[in-house]
């Protein structure tokens, strides 16, 4: 069996508040084939504090990293945050575009900057295996799904470079292989409040109550991210988003590798569900009535 | 000796203000040959000339140098000037001290430098010009015009009226363009098929005026007042001359789901087909493509029923091949596809619509008989949000111009639906209103005012659906940045407008210059603004820039004129810019040794061969030969010449050579 | 010599205010206009001007500290103005000269005690990051509710995390603060 | 400190697209550097490779050659031969040893006169990086023409 070798850039979520996400992407990965090589002694992105109040250092963080992972062979690395992987790929594009800023950054870390390992998400990762996905689907994931993609992942197009910036559709397709209905909605890439998470719960509150009632609206029984950011502001922060809802809403928010992991039978345990504030449970489908001829 | 007189010229402020044109003149006088130089604040002006003339006769001159503007700008002026002061027009060259010089560089001493090394250029030159004599071509008076909406339709009229036979060539199976989908125009609210009717109707009775509809350009060769135009009549499988227009065929033809273009998708037409009711010819054509005779190879219904027996569907393409003096290019232009403008939902929701769609609910003869009424359920609008510029004027996913008529149409659409949808609201988001026009901005107040239209400033950032309705972000910048949300039932995007499929490559088939967005480009932006840079091919309407109906009406009429012009002469004058072929005299004939090299590469098939025989008519030697009534004055043929026995006048080798001997 | 901030964010940043015409559209997408004291296109329009006056007024702006940094608006900004990017250098500019709005304390204690966490461990270490974030703003109990259960279900780690190369972090950040002195003098 | 070497600049430039474009350059009133100067021809078809050399020969430290895209030509395809026989001559120039980064070949149309300009800056830049061309005026000084 081939597997797939890729550079691996966890970032600071999902070795902290984010552990559901690491741990259903490993068990994914394990079940696809897929080599997840950890960069050695990797660091923090600077995430968007970095780059709100330090340029410099937003830039020379990420390139940091991927000049580790240059340096242990890897040609392409994966970030499943959706953070750090912009973060990484905004550096790529700034020190390939501007030479006074690679300059800057070359004196900061003290090194040339050669050619840099390609970024990609968790997205770009998965759809590189989806049609081995199908065959190994034991059980179908037959729920309707708001695919839910937020700011960093499509966002700016030209340093992304992912999907149509206005519409996306690769984690849609993902969804759909493993059986999910996923649903044509407004607010895929509505932004969710991201870092102001602690600051300013209340804006995350207001913003996740209107990306929850057009889910909702229109019939989701679950929406599906893949964003440590998205995930706990829309379930972390779930009671702050019901604050601003005209009714509570208890629709769980899953991570794309859960959806799955629980397609191909990866037991509830090994995804992190239970991590979940909201718990994860769908609605009871009527039992197909047999017709007895 | 040479006597070369030096003139320069001051432009105003625009060459002295940088160049040091004291130090030119004085400068000019030192160069070997110059016998004298002046600098003058305007040579072209009626003193300046008259300078010129003078100097020409009493310094017996024998070249003369201008140093001014570009040769592209005053050559022909200064040439004139020279002829009228006794010498010929072709010792005159020009020095470009302006667009090559005092414009581009820093007033510094290495400009004047360069001022100086331009007028030794030209000396250099002129010193090595010989009296050239123009070459005269006949002319055929008839005119190709591409293009059968307004502007072509008005340019054919005003030149089929002038006394010359005209071709009208369109693509399409009818003639009339867009602004025969249009609903009313502006500023004025009359109905545009009313007055454009008539117009069809007289362009296709016109004694003078043959129509070639279905039909396409395949190629031009040729030169003004000689082109040979190919043109590609398509097969309509309908035999013309006994189709009586009566329309039984396109009732009784079973495929009747086909998008119809003419009303831009919003209902549906069969497979054999009249774009619309006052089409011109009211002629069908066959639907190769959704047939399903050609599909299938059976059904044939149209032909059986057909009461005089004018379907054929064995009918094959012609090609014609036409004499043409002069061209007149109007082929209009296309809105732009706004899918990639996701954020608006287009292609996404029924409801939101461009302007073409919009002027097709709005009109009489539209598939709602003029109704306003939703694509999605047919209900009519209660709230319908206008974006201007879309497209326009947005150099990410757009085109950088302004569209030049959304504003105005804008204001039309808005106050058409408050005429006709009463008690709805119609909110034109807009960022700036243009209406410089004759009563264009009375027009728009007038939506504002009496029909109380609302303009938001501002432009949208999203549109999305929710239950049923769509909901419009937007901004109100005049209230600080004040966010705008609106629930509407329909919106209409002010699309922009863009050059013509298929310009690019007509352009190039035809040689005309084009600008970065395909329009075509006009010979000089102010001053030749139907002309374009090959002689003989004139522009009108929307292939240009951005139009509305009045500019380009104007505009095919100043076109029809420039035709007309140059169909007066009785011939034509064309510059002696022509590669000759040298003789000698025996023993040695010619230094041509009959490669013919020059034959391969020469683009207009312009060089002959010529045979030397002596008195018994044997043959010497055989050499090439110039046609001069084809050569058009490239010089290929003289840079690939072995011996260089072939040269071009007016920029021979001894004169660039000389122009190099002094850099 | 202009050294107006649009003058310097152009050679800085490469960003050009002058590019900017007005018509809103960032600021009709973004989520967070409605909680700015200025709105977004204003906030470029207070740069357009050069004037120091509302330079000022921009810097002292809470709109700066309220962009979440979505990049909604440069995706549909017609003329490509990069005002995230502006943001930034908006913010950094701010902090320079000590004039950002005091209603934004917490949420530059929140980027403050984000980058320390970095600078001392390398990684985030997110229990000493709110700690620290805490005693910056004061809002002791804030957020206490969710802590336990975070804690719980495995999501708050108490002890930061190894693996990085701290020595290495700390140096990129000393090298960029003095790099920046550099630059400002 | 030595005065600043300047070099000259020697440009063959097509009537219709390159001229014309350096032109628009003018009514733009878009700046550039002052070292070229323009012979003016037909069409690039006309150029003769000899004039290449002559230009050298007589001093200059850096040539432009530049007419209308490809496909654009105001004669049909005088610019394919110009560039085809560039193609030829280049290889020919390489090898009796003229300094290829001295010959600037590039396509200029009549609407761009923001290209003109910048094709002159980069142009003389690089050949004012390069220094004079002395081996060739030397050889001209001589009588090797």
């Amino acid at each position: 069996m081939s597997s797939l070798k890729v550079g691996y850039y966890p970032g600071c979520s999902l070795v902290g508040s984010s552990r559901d996400f690491a741990e259903s992407l490993h068990a994914v990965a394990e079940a696809l084939s897929i080599e997840l090589c950890e960069i050695p002694e990797w660091n923090c992105c600077g995430a968007s504090s970095g780059h709100m109040i330090d340029h410099l250092v937003s830039i020379a963080l990420p390139i940091n990293v991927l000049l580790k992972a240059r340096k242990a062979g890897m040609e392409q690395v994966m970030a499943p945050c959706a953070s750090c992987y912009n973060r990484l790929a905004t550096a790529s594009h700034e020190v390939a575009t501007s030479a006074k800023t690679r300059q800057q950054v070359e004196e900061v870390l003290q090194t040339k900057i050669d050619k840099l390992p390609k970024v990609m998400n968790v997205i770009e990762l998965l759809a590189q295996v989806a049609d081995s996905i199908g065959p190994k689907v034991t059980k179908k994931f037959e729920q309707t799904v708001a695919c839910y993609y937020g700011c960093l992942l499509v966002r700016p197009a030209k340093v992304t470079g992912f999907d149509k910036t206005e519409d996306p559709v690769e984690m849609d397709k993902l969804v759909a292989a493993v059986g999910g209905k996923p649903i044509d909605w407004n607010f895929k890439t509505e932004c969710c409040g991201a870092s102001f998470s602690i600051s300013r719960t209340c804006v995350v509150g207001r913003l996740g109550a209107k990306i929850m009632k057009d889910a909702i609206d229109r019939k989701a029984e679950a929406i599906v991210v893949a964003c440590p950011m998205c995930h706990s502001n829309l379930d972390l922060r779930r009671g702050e988003v019901n604050r601003h809802m005209e009714k509570a809403t208890d629709v769980p928010v899953l991570f794309i590798t859960q959806v799955i992991g629980l397609a191909l039978g990866i037991p509830e345990k090994k995804l992190g569900l239970a991590r979940h504030f909201v718990p994860v449970k769908f609605p009871a489908k009527p039992v197909a009535t047999q017709v007895v001829q | 000796m040479a006597r070369v007189g030096v003139f320069i010229c001051h432009c105003g402020e625009n060459i002295a203000g940088t160049v040091d044109v004291n130090a030119v003149a004085k400068a000019a006088l030192d160069m070997p040959g110059v016998v004298h130089a002046i600098e003058y604040k305007y040579m072209c002006s009626d003193p300046g000339q008259t300078m010129l003339k003078d100097a020409i006769a009493e310094k017996k001159l024998d070249g003369v140098v201008v140093a001014a503007c570009s040769p592209r700008m005053h050559e022909p002026t200064f040439r004139r000037t020279a002829e009228e002061g006794g010498l010929n027009p072709y010792q005159c060259e020009m020095a470009n001290l302006r667009e090559h010089c005092s414009w581009v560089h820093e007033k510094a001493p290495p400009t004047t430098d360069k001022a100086i090394d331009l007028v030794r250029l030209q000396v250099e030159k002129v010193k090595r010009n010989h009296p050239l004599k123009p070459i005269r071509v006949p002319i055929t008076k008839k005119a190709l015009v591409l293009g059968g909406g307004i502007a072509g339709i008005q340019a054919a009229l005003d030149i089929a009226n002038t006394g010359s036979p005209v071709l009208l060539v369109e693509k399409s199976p009818s003639i009339g363009g867009h602004m025969s989908q249009l609903s009313e125009t502006f500023p004025t609210l009359d109905c545009s098929q009313c007055i454009l009717t008539p117009r069809m109707v007289e362009a296709a009775r016109h004694a003078n005026i043959t129509l070639y509809t279905y039909s396409e350009l395949e190629k031009l060769e040729g030169f003004i007042g000689n082109f040979k135009a190919t043109i590609r009549k398509k097969a309509r499988k309908i035999d013309e001359k006994l189709c009586n227009g009566c329309g039984v065929c396109q009732q009784k033809c079973p495929v009747k789901k086909i998008p119809d273009e003419f009303n831009e998708g919003l209902s549906n037409r069969a497979a054999i087909y009249v774009p619309f009711p006052q089409a011109v010819p009211n002629k069908p054509v066959i639907d190769l493509a959704n047939c399903t005779y050609y599909k299938t190879g059976k059904c044939k219904a149209c032909e059986k029923l057909c009461p005089t027996k004018a379907i054929r569907f064995d009918q094959e393409d012609q090609i014609e091949v036409h004499d043409i003096g002069a061209v007149v290019l109007a082929t209009g232009y296309k809105t732009m596809p706004v899918s990639n403008f996701s954020e608006y939902g287009y292609g996404k929701y029924k409801d939101v619509i461009d302007g073409m769609k919009f002027e097709r609910l709005a009109s009489a003869s539209g598939p709602t008989g003029g109704a306003i009424r939703r694509p999605s359920d047919g209900n009519a609008p209660q709230h319908v949000v206008f974006i201007a510029c879309a497209g326009s004027r947005d150099r990410l996913k757009g085109v950088p111009y302004c569209s030049k008529i959304c504003c105005m149409y804008t204001a039309k659409h808005a106050m058409l639906y408050q005429h006709k949808v009463h008690g709805g609201t119609a909110t034109v988001f807009y960022m700036d209103v243009r209406a410089a026009g004759k009563n264009y901005d009375e027009f728009v107040r007038r939506a504002v005012e009496d029909d109380g239209v609302k303009y938001v400033r501002g432009r949208v950032s999203r549109v999305y659906e929710d239950n049923g309705q769509l909901v419009v972000k937007g901004v109100d910048t005049l209230l600080g940045g004040e966010q705008v949300e609106i629930r509407a039932d329909m919106v209409v995007l002010a699309t922009a407008v863009q050059a013509q499929d298929g310009a690019e490559e007509l352009a190039q088939t035809l040689h005309v210059s084009y600008d970065p967005y395909k329009f075509f480009a006009e010979a000089h932006p102010k001053l030749r603004p139907v002309e374009t840079n090959t002689a003989g091919i004139f522009l009108a309407g929307a292939c240009q820039a951005p139009r509305d109906i009045p500019e380009t009406v104007a505009q095919a009429s100043g076109a029809a004129v420039k035709v007309a012009g140059l169909f007066s002469q009785p011939e034509l004058t064309r510059e002696p810019i022509i590669a000759v072929v040298d003789r000698q005299p025996p023993p040695v004939f010619s230094h041509c040794v009959g490669c013919f090299l020059c034959k391969s590469a020469c683009p207009y098939q312009a060089i002959e061969e010529e045979s030397i025989k002596n008195r018994q008519g044997d043959v010497l030697k055989v050499v090439a030969k110039v046609n001069p009534g084809l050569c058009q004055g490239c010089g290929t043929c003289v840079s690939t010449c072995r011996t260089k026995a072939i040269d071009l006048q007016g920029f021979s080798n001894e004169q660039v050579f000389a122009e190099l001997m002094c850099i | 010599m202009s050294h107006s901030l649009a003058a310097r964010l152009e050679k800085e940043d490469e960003v050009s205010v002058a590019d900017c015409y007005q018509c809103g559209k960032c600021t009709a997408g973004c989520p967070a206009a409605e909680d700015m004291d200025v709105a977004p296109s204003q906030v470029v329009r207070l740069l357009q001007t050069e004037s120091p006056k509302h330079e000022e007024r921009a810097l002292k702006s809470m709109a700066i500290w309220m962009c979440i940094g979505c990049e909604t608006c440069v995706t549909r900004c017609p003329q490509e103005v990069d005002l995230p990017r502006t943001m930034d250098f908006l913010r950094q500019e701010s902090l320079a000269r000590n004039l950002a709005n005091q209603d934004a304390d917490d949420v530059v204690a929140f980027h403050k005690s984000f980058l320390k966490s970095v600078e001392k461990a390398g990684r985030l270490f997110e229990f000493g990051m709110v700690g620290d974030y805490k005693l910056r703003t004061g809002h002791l109990f804030k957020d206490l509710g969710i802590a336990p259960t975070m804690f719980f279900k495995g999501k708050l780690g108490l002890l930061p995390h190894g693996g990085a190369n701290k020595r290495e972090v700390a140096e990129i950040f000393a090298r960029a603060r003095a790099a920046k002195k550099e630059s400002q003098t | 400190m030595a005065e600043q070497f300047e070099p000259k600049m020697t440009a063959f430039v097509c009537n219709w697209c390159t001229y014309a474009g350096a032109d628009l350059t003018g009514t733009s009133r878009i700046k550039y550097q002052a070292n070229v100067r323009v012979i003016r021809l037909p069409c690039t078809g006309r150029i003769d490779f000899m004039m290449v050399l002559k230009a050298f020969s007589r001093g200059s430290d850096g040539v432009i050659i530049s007419g209308c895209h490809p496909n654009d030509c105001h004669y049909t395809s005088g610019n394919y031969h110009a560039r085809r026989r560039w193609m030829v001559f280049r290889d020919l120039l390489d090898f009796v040893g003229i300094d290829l980064e001295r010959v600037t070949f590039s396509w200029v149309s009549a609407a761009e006169g923001a290209k003109w300009a910048e094709l002159v800056n980069e142009a003389t830049n690089k050949v004012r990086a390069l220094g004079p061309y002395k081996e060739i005026q030397q050889l001209a000084a001589v009588g090797i023409d």
